[in-house]
């Protein structure tokens, strides 16, 4: 067998990981893929760099964006996790108590919790200005850790969030808050409710795939089976609460990303992921031009 | 009751008051019981976790690094700090570094422990050793710095090499301080551990409970997870406590 | 049983290379801030014999000895002790702070043997060697107590012990008898006395009582107010053993009143 | 140079062979320079950070939380030391409480903090306070349970109310300690600010900057941040060094 | 100028109130561990004397004064000024351990001043009474210094200023002139005697030294070894002043040998 460590993000996005793992699809192609938990994306980054890890189940495109500006080749996206007004991972939420918001625009005046980082950050304001909403004039954000959200909802120190799933599905199944709107990021920023917005993907490093080829070739087609799974059948939510950190309530229902091959990839989704990529280029967030082809990888 | 007895039952007090505290905060409603549930639940919550096995495996995860990381610091800083205290110019010149790095979050050191260590079972123990022996060193040297000279002078007169006279007096008369920083070194040790079970990410452990009980909203298992947590720093506390009690007993006198 | 080294000089009451230096001061300086305390001081101390230093308070003669024991830096100077420096000397040393110089965390016992351990001596040696101090100091109290757990007195009983108990070559005594009671201070008088006819143990006694100066003394050096210099050194050359009938001696006196004279003229001059 | 003048240097020697140690490493390609930048990019980037002021905001923000943190924790803890460390069987009964939060990671209080307080301002510096003070309250409460009782006793014999031996003696008596715990108390508070900025939401600080330059990977003016805050850290404590050296003048003696 | 209070009682050479009790012990007990110090220990102490306490080493002086003035704990017994607690009577008191119970944060002078400072006195009448105590015990050192940059024998002397400057109603004197000089311990005695003469105050004074404790005394409190008990109390009349003529009164040496004879005894006993 051979071995190869991969780095998780501990969260939904993982699953395809925990598919490959549980159903032996990694040991079918003679595979051994040792999972370590990293409990954030530069922390991965980090690791690729170094060759700590030699893949990543799921990493941030932005984080993945960035180090291949400064490091050609670091981050390699074999997979993509698209979502939208379908596969909706995040929203806007507003707290159950209050009944006079309802669009977007109604969020005039508000203090807004957002989710933690500058990637985030800069996608909420982003979609408030599609709508015409100024940060500062219109409304203030703040960011939160994502661990906070459902407590500052529900003592009613917030009465606005961006939030991400799965704490948007708990704040809904809770009744702490209702949803706004979801999939903006597809609907405001790339202009198409059915676009693909990429938040994150599945990478192997430079190095893993020169030294490596045939290893790295027989993990992405375990993957591709794990990626079937977890799209199309409804069993592979079982793995949610036991590993991803989803609570039993919800894992049945939270909604997941559609996962895609880069293979698969149509011309549009690539298209969507360089238009979100050339937005946060502007916003500030990724630090110069990049073309996403040059760090997308087909198997 | 006896007076020994009384004696005995004090250091419960507070644990006992703390508990009542909590209670009265959850019966009064004053915060929300989603967000602070009972002590009641949460206790409960850690004796399932205990006898289900899961809490007891995290928990003794952690006391294992935990021990592992103060043993390290300990075997590391009290001789340093020994020797540094010994030369007061020699301490002012590490300084510096010392007070630098007790002065930047570990959490924001996190990135360059995992460069220089990797992602593995070593930086967790690593990064806790070395936020404890910062302390432990800052403790042993000053307590070095500040121990009365006498005694030191009388060694010296009696023909003790430097050396004996580190090991056999200087290192005895700054105890009470150095016990004092070993203790605030273990506790560190313990938080940092979590906080790198928590941050830098992990399988098991406290730390790794704790947070993904958060990402649940699991808060009975959270605050049974730091509950758990703070006993334990407390009994390690303890340890020290009875040893420094039968083991310091000129302290003050 | 006595107080008698092992292996030491043959005793002999009269004094054996007699005005011999054994430590040689030279030049030696020392200031604290402004006050110059000490300016180019010269001292030699005769080999095997006793030197009561008496001087008024605030002279330095604890600064003395404890820069001649290397306690206490000098800011220029050299000190010898049979052309060796202290390092290579073996000395025993009781503090005037006795109170701060026994270890706390060892017993009274402990304690005595400490100098014996350092020497590298085994546990039956020290257990030997303690108990002939112990016979020799006819102590009744419980040695396994810790020090603060004993009077003033006792603890410095103890500090007198542990500084003979390793047979030094030179033996520093900062007002040694200063909390020892009249029936101990008598008895302790006799007991160093008794020792130094043993062993010859170049000693240097630190005393305020000019009885008990005179009365151990083979030299009584008499210092001046600061900033210090000697005032005058006087021989007492009364056979050993001396007795409580040596105080009421002729020569006795007469060397008291010379001390007691020098030592007022300096204290009362300007 | 004269001596007083290289006794003066003494502290920065520690600092230049931090700086070097880092700059050998970077030279060496131990470390790839995409994690470990060259310490020239850090300086740059703290200089130009300080030229066009937004590092410059950050820091004085940062700084002002953790100073209030601190004369909050100070204005608690030294009294409330002296009090129980003068009574070592109230210590006991409080020492669960002390050593308990001393254990638990102050990021895993977070939640609770939120809910009591908020997310404001108030909450950073609370949290920074509360950790600081424990720190600060366990070495004054040891400083003066292990202070020699003869000048207590002496202040007593002169007709001193309780209250005046506690303020003119004993807390001088522990001041060498209480110096130990103010250092000690000064960083954490530092510490504890900064990791709130960092995942308390928050719109600057230091702790903010670590963190969104971590995310950008922007590696030179995230080791900038940082080690401005260990430069702050280490000025805090001079500060301390200085008071100390001129005030508690007879440490040691 | 003198040690004496503004307003004191009238001074008179004959004690005033002589034997009415000032301090009364009442069934005092002190344990360590197994070892009984005091057990049910009765004793009075006239008002207006001065009382000195002899006994051999470790015999409990320093705690029973210590339990007296209410620094160490008893274990059983009363303890009445006046019929009054300690905590309604100003103490002034010289510990044996001088050196640790100056306050090593203050300046000497700062120090002396300090209980003055405790009853309420203004900069002004602290300076004054201070200059007054310097006056009369003639001190030339300087006393801006830190205790910890004095000698010894000077830290003792700003320690006994400190025990009188506040005029207290009852001082205790332990071994308070250990460390002093030859002349400054026979300029002490007779300082101590103008201020007592001036004051009457009642004062307890343990002392090593028997010529000493009975020159000073109206009393002598005998001690036995532990179990301690009363051996004796003797009394000496002999009229104040006393001079160093008083030394060599028959009254005086009967005294003196009186007391020596009852300390041998007691001491000497099994
Ligand atoms: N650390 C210091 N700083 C300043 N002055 C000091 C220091 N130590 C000692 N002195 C001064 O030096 C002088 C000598 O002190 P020393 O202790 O040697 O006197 P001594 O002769 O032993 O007196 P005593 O008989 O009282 O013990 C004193 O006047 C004292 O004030
Ligand atoms: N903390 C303690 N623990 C145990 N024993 C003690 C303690 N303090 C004092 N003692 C014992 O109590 C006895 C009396 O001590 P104390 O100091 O009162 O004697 P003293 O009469 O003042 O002697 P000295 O003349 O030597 O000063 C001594 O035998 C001593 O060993
Ligand atoms: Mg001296
Ligand atoms: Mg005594």
């Amino acid at each position: 067998q051979d071995k190869v460590k991969m780095g998780l993000f501990i969260a939904s996005s993982a699953m395809p990981y925990f598919i490959a793992k549980e159903r032996g699809y990694f040991a079918a192609e003679n595979l051994d893929v040792e999972g370590i938990p990293i409990a954030n994306h530069p922390l991965i980054v980090q690791a690729l760099v170094k060759g700590d890890i030699d893949t990543a189940s799921n990493l941030i495109s932005l984080e993945g964006a960035n180090i291949n500006v400064l490091r050609p080749g670091t981050a390699n996206y074999f997979s993509i996790n698209c979502q939208n007004t379908t596969w909706r991972l995040e929203a806007f939420m507003v707290s159950a108590k209050n009944t006079t918001i309802k669009t977007l625009k109604d969020l005039k005046g508000q203090r807004i919790m957002c989710a933690p980082g500058p990637g985030n950050l800069f996608v909420a304001k982003g979609v408030l200005k599609k709508i015409g909403l100024e940060d500062g004039r219109d409304y203030t954000m703040q960011e939160q850790q994502m661990s906070n959200h459902i407590g500052a909802m529900q003592s009613g120190q917030f009465e606005v969030a961006y939030s991400l799933e799965p704490v948007v599905s708990m704040l809904e199944h809770r009744g702490i808050a209702r949803r706004i709107e979801s999939g903006v990021i597809a609907t405001h920023l790339l202009g198409r409710p059915d676009a693909c917005a990429v938040l994150a993907g599945g990478v192997m490093s430079d190095r893993f795939v020169k030294e490596r080829p045939v290893v790295a070739e027989r993990l992405a087609r375990a993957w591709a089976k794990a990626l079937k799974d977890g799209n199309e059948d409804p069993t592979a939510r079982d793995l949610l609460n036991k590993h991803m950190n989803v609570a039993a309530e919800i894992a049945q229902t939270v909604p997941l990303s559609r996962y895609f091959m880069v293979r698969d990839l149509t011309p549009q989704q690539i298209a969507d992921f360089q238009k979100l990529t050339d937005l946060a280029v502007e916003g500030g967030v990724v630090k110069s031009k990049i073309d996403v082809r040059t760090f997308l990888k087909r198997f | 009751m006896s007076r020994g007895r009384f004696e005995a039952w004090t250091p419960a007090i507070g644990a006992i008051a703390f508990v009542a505290l909590w209670w009265t905060v959850y019966r009064l409603r004053l915060i929300d019981p989603v967000l602070l549930p009972s002590p009641e639940d949460s206790l409960r919550a850690i004796w399932s976790g205990f006898v289900g096995g899961a809490l007891l495996h995290d928990f003794l995860v952690t006391v294992r690094r935990t021990l592992l990381a103060f043993a390290i610091a300990v075997a590391i800083s009290v001789p340093l700090g020994i020797v540094l205290g010994s030369s007061p110019k020699l301490y002012r010149g590490c300084e510096f570094v010392i007070d630098f790095f007790r002065s930047t979050p570990t959490s924001a050191l996190f990135p360059l422990f995992l460069v220089i260590l990797g992602v593995g079972e070593a930086t967790k123990i690593a990064v806790a050793a070395f936020g404890a022996s910062l302390l432990i060193l800052f403790n042993t040297a000053y307590g070095v710095m500040n121990a009365r000279k006498t005694r030191q002078a009388a060694a010296k007169a009696m023909g003790a090499s430097p050396g004996r006279v580190m090991v056999e007096v200087t290192l005895l008369e700054s105890l009470p301080q150095t016990f004092v920083g070993m203790r605030a070194g273990v506790s560190f040790a313990l938080v940092i551990v979590i906080v790198a079970e928590m941050f830098i990410g992990s399988t098991d452990g406290l730390g790794q409970r704790v947070i993904n009980a958060q990402a649940v909203f699991n808060m009975p298992e959270m605050y049974a997870t730091i509950f758990g947590a703070g006993v334990l720093g407390y009994t390690l506390n303890l340890l020290f406590i009875v040893i420094e009690r039968n083991f310091v007993h000129w302290g003050g006198k | 049983m006595s107080v008698r080294a092992p292996a030491a000089h043959p005793a002999s009451d009269t004094p054996a290379g007699a005005d011999r230096p054994h430590i040689t001061i030279r030049g030696l300086s020392k200031r604290f801030g402004e006050h110059a305390l000490y300016t180019d001081f010269d001292l030699d101390l005769p080999k095997a014999q006793i030197t009561s230093v008496f001087g008024p308070n605030g002279c330095g003669k604890s600064t003395m000895i404890n820069m001649v024991a290397g306690l206490v830096p000098k800011d220029a100077g050299t000190v010898l002790f049979d052309g060796k420096p202290i390092e290579q000397t073996v000395i025993g040393y009781v503090f005037q702070n006795y109170r701060e110089a026994l270890f706390p965390w060892k017993r009274a016992l402990d304690n005595i043997t400490y100098p014996l351990r350092l020497a590298g001596k085994s546990s039956a040696q020290c257990a030997a060697r303690a108990e002939e101090v112990i016979q020799a100091f006819d102590i009744k109290f419980d040695l396994h107590r810790y020090p603060y757990e004993l009077s003033g007195g006792q603890q410095q009983l103890i500090s007198i012990m542990r500084a003979l108990a390793p047979h030094p070559e030179v033996l520093f005594l900062d007002e040694p008898f200063s909390a020892l009671d009249y029936e101990m201070t008598l008895f302790m008088r006799d007991k160093l006395q008794d020792a130094f006819r043993a062993t010859r143990t170049t000693t240097v006694l630190v005393s305020h009582d000019l009885e008990e100066a005179v009365y151990l003394a083979d030299q009584i050096l008499l210092l001046t107010r600061p900033p210090t210099r000697i005032a005058e050194i006087v021989p007492f050359r009364a056979p050993r053993p001396r007795h409580p009938e040596t105080l009421t001696s002729e020569d006795f006196v007469d060397v008291k009143a010379r001390c007691l004279d020098v030592f007022q003229r300096e204290v009362r001059k300007k």
